[in-house]
């Protein structure tokens, strides 16, 4: 069984903020190195972001979740939500073309983690909601 | 997150301490738009005091970048410190604000 | 319903950094006088310190949990075991005495809270171990 | 949790940075030991750049004081940041330690 350190959040903007304290200091207590904890640090607050938002959207109260762990060598983050989930295309999209408004967030997670993945539903409800698991090597690759 | 202000005639310089992120980027929002509206054409945001920027915070910047530039007015983004600037760069952002890391780097108002 | 921000953590040692990361974003962000973030910060390690040693005594292996949020003008942060319960005796020892090598931690979290409660059971099994509640006002008393 | 030490024929000064707690604690308990191993009979612990500390650390430091002691030795405690010092202020342990703000308000070897 692996170990989670699990977070549960009202799905609200206020509480961004304390999902990331929670990731960064679960990356420094899991030896993340230390020039890659202000990654994890915006990928937890894009990721949190994007989960609050996705209840927003289509109205639904429930809490969402960060939960991260070791293996394998990485630091694991996930982020789940039971939003109406993400669809393909989204989660390919670049940073080309002109500046925009928004749509930053996953090329910015993809840009500032070793390994970015989209799974639908999620811890909290099977059938419902998205994933976003990204991965730190704890070591630096050589 | 706070933000103090200077106002000069058409010249305002916002500087912004703390956190900009989902939860406090309205407020950058809102008084970006009510220097506009008390008719600054150049604006600087200054955010060597940000300790934490996420890409809402930069859609944020983006959308007034774009209302600034319809009005033919300036934005100029001022900003040195390493977490916030890897943020424009890993969205080839710096180039499209011209992001300067000292207020005196800024060009001087025509 | 009252919204909690509920972490779950291995009972481990190396864990207590993230709970007073959590607890200290918390109080940040439900404005808790800036003074007293410190006092959360104590507080929260000293309560999920004996909540992972009453564990260990006992040879649980089971995750501890904390959590926080807002009620009646107070910051409230509740921290559950499921460990073999806290005595009488224990909860309202003081600090008299000659100095001891251990058995500072309740009287700490007394004095640095406005309310300190124990009450026997918890979130995670109604029926076992021990729930440690803290209050802090949002405002400064008058 | 770091400990640089620094040891002078019999005497010792143990400067600890970061956090003391039940999982750094007992790193502590052991780095104080080995200093008496050593033959330090005065050891200084400096927690000025201790940035939290909760009562796991404060009973590594009684401890700590009461085996000194045995041995009749000098255990002293310098510290002076506010969120340290308060939890000996709680626990009575200020006077107990005679705790001091730096390392030149301690009493000169004998
Ligand atoms: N967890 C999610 N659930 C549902 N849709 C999502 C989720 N995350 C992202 N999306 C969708 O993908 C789009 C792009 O996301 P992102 O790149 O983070 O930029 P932004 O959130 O600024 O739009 C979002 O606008 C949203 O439509
Ligand atoms: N959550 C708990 N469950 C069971 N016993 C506890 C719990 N918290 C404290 N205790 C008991 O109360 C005693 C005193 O606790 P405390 O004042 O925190 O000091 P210390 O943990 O240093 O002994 C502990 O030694 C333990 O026996």
């Amino acid at each position: 069984m692996t170990d989670w350190v699990t977070l549960e959040l009202p799905s609200a903007a206020h509480v961004v903020g304390i999902a990331r304290a929670m990731a960064v200091a679960s990356a420094s207590s899991a030896n993340v190195p230390v020039d890659r904890i202000e990654d994890v640090r915006t990928c937890a607050s894009e990721a949190v972001t994007n989960a609050v938002q996705a209840h927003r959207r289509v109205e639904i109260h429930l809490p969402i979740l960060i939960r991260t762990t070791v293996s394998a060598g990485r630091f694991v983050m996930e982020v789940c939500d039971v939003g109406p989930g993400l669809d393909e295309e989204m989660r390919s999209r670049g940073v080309d073309g002109p500046p925009r408004e928004g749509g930053y967030g996953i090329p910015v997670m993809r840009a500032l983690s070793d390994s970015f993945d989209v799974t639908p539903g999620g811890v909290l409800q099977p059938g419902m909601g998205t994933t976003v698991r990204m991965t730190y090597l704890l070591e630096p690759a050589v | 997150m706070t933000i103090d202000d200077q106002i000069d005639g058409t010249s305002a310089v916002l500087s912004v301490n703390g956190e900009v992120d989902v939860y406090t980027a309205p407020t950058l929002r809102e008084r970006i738009l009510s220097a506009m509206n008390e008719g600054a054409t150049t604006i600087v945001i200054d955010l060597s005091n940000v300790s934490f920027m996420d890409s809402t915070g930069l859609g944020i910047l983006v959308g007034a970048l774009k209302r600034m530039r319809q009005a033919d007015g300036e934005l100029h983004v001022v900003c040195d410190s390493e977490p916030v600037l890897k943020i424009f760069r890993v969205t080839g952002l710096m180039d499209v604000f011209g992001v300067v890391s000292s207020i005196d780097d800024l060009p001087a108002a025509p």
